[in-house]
């Protein structure tokens, strides 16, 4: 049963507005122009659909070698994103 | 498990003595191997350049706790009695350590492979980037030497 | 290549950081990678039985020629800038260190592999004796642990 | 030509005396009893054909695992003796 009440909640998938806070480092952060920004999309997106949004050129897919974490772990590009989640897309790493 | 980040230059050597220290003073028993790799800044760069400093961004938060599931799951892994890592952060001046890698554990065997296995888990998994500063030009470096460059 | 043999307890990290320093200000330039190891004295012994200290025979001019000569060898093959070995002799207390190895290479992987070969060669070709002490009773140890035990 | 004045040098192989140090180290020194010793034996004799005379089992073979040295460098227990070598048995090596 879905209550009237509560008509921010979805009634169906995707519908409902998601703020994320969307960073960069490195490379990326200095190609793409901003270290971070706070974004209200739709629950659900994937980082994958959501880089077309942020890349100045366009492009579909994310550049070769990055990785995406969510909420500062590694994930898939294809998780979906919930409200208040912190999006990080990363170039590749060189550490040690 | 010690992890930490220093933005300041710090002895390797000192880091690691009194992490063992710390240890034998809680366990009252020294683990017959210890395993360790230290890492620094090299004079010159991919092309032969001379390199000047290195500076390390990383991601606050994201990095440490990364460095330390590394290191519990490498331990884990190896059956191995303590793991250390030391990794500088901000500007790295050549011939700096960058990085240390500390292992102890009963057999020579375990401890080896497990500093092995962390420092490449930690080069690839951990996320640190590196640009190379050489005559005041700053490139960064995508991806990690191999082994054997 | 610097092998020395020590009658009486060294601090491991002292003697690496002192030798480092020392080729740093022959050469000026601090390679990029150390692998070390530190080997210490078991305070159980093979049958779990506690022990009190380690003794060491060795074959004074030998031991050292072998370990020269090792050291040498194993630094050719594997290409790298340095290599430093310490061990005691004589009578070593539980977890004292009693073998030092210490690798400098302008690569990870070259240093982490000439310290490991170097650290078997030198358990079963430089001529060592064990002889584990435990409640007054003296047992000499008839060859070296395995890797993994 | 075979010199008359010389009669030390040998005639024939194996025929002229050759001082050895013999050495013996950990579990091996205490078994025998001794760690050193000069014995004057035949030049050309091998460490294999010199045990026998040492070993106070008087076995005929080094014991598994024994390794020989002559003049501080590892041998084949078949290397013959010269005058003057110092000739070490040692037990298996238990180092680092």
């Amino acid at each position: 049963m879905v209550s009237s009440d509560t008509p921010d909640l979805p009634t169906a998938a995707g519908m409902a507005a998601a703020t994320v806070r969307v960073r960069l480092f490195a490379s990326l952060r200095e190609a793409m122009g901003w270290s971070e920004q706070r974004l209200t999309t739709t629950v659900g997106i994937t980082p994958a659909a959501l880089w077309p949004q942020l890349d100045p050129a366009g492009l579909e897919d994310l550049p070769a070698g990055v990785r995406v974490a969510i909420n500062q772990q590694f994930a898939d590009p294809a998780t979906p994103l919930a409200d208040g989640d912190e999006l990080a897309f990363l170039p590749p790493i060189s550490g040690g | 498990m010690s992890v930490s980040l220093h933005p300041d230059p710090f002895g390797p050597f000192l880091q690691v003595e009194q992490w063992q220290q710390q240890l034998v003073a809680g366990q009252g028993d020294s683990p017959a191997a210890a395993s360790l790799f230290i890492g620094r800044v090299r004079g010159t760069g991919a092309e032969g350049q001379p390199v000047d400093a290195l500076e390390l961004e990383h991601y606050p938060g994201m990095t440490e706790t990364q460095l330390q599931r590394l290191a519990v799951s490498c331990a884990r892994r190896h059956g191995v009695t303590a793991v250390m890592v030391r990794h500088r952060v901000g500007l790295v001046l050549s011939g700096d350590a960058i990085v240390v890698v500390a292992v102890l554990a009963d057999h020579r065997g375990t401890a080896q492979r497990c500093c092995q296995e962390l420092l490449e888990a930690l080069k690839h998994e951990a996320p640190f980037w590196k640009r190379e500063w050489s005559s005041g030009v700053g490139t960064w470096v995508e991806g990690n030497t191999a082994l054997d460059r």
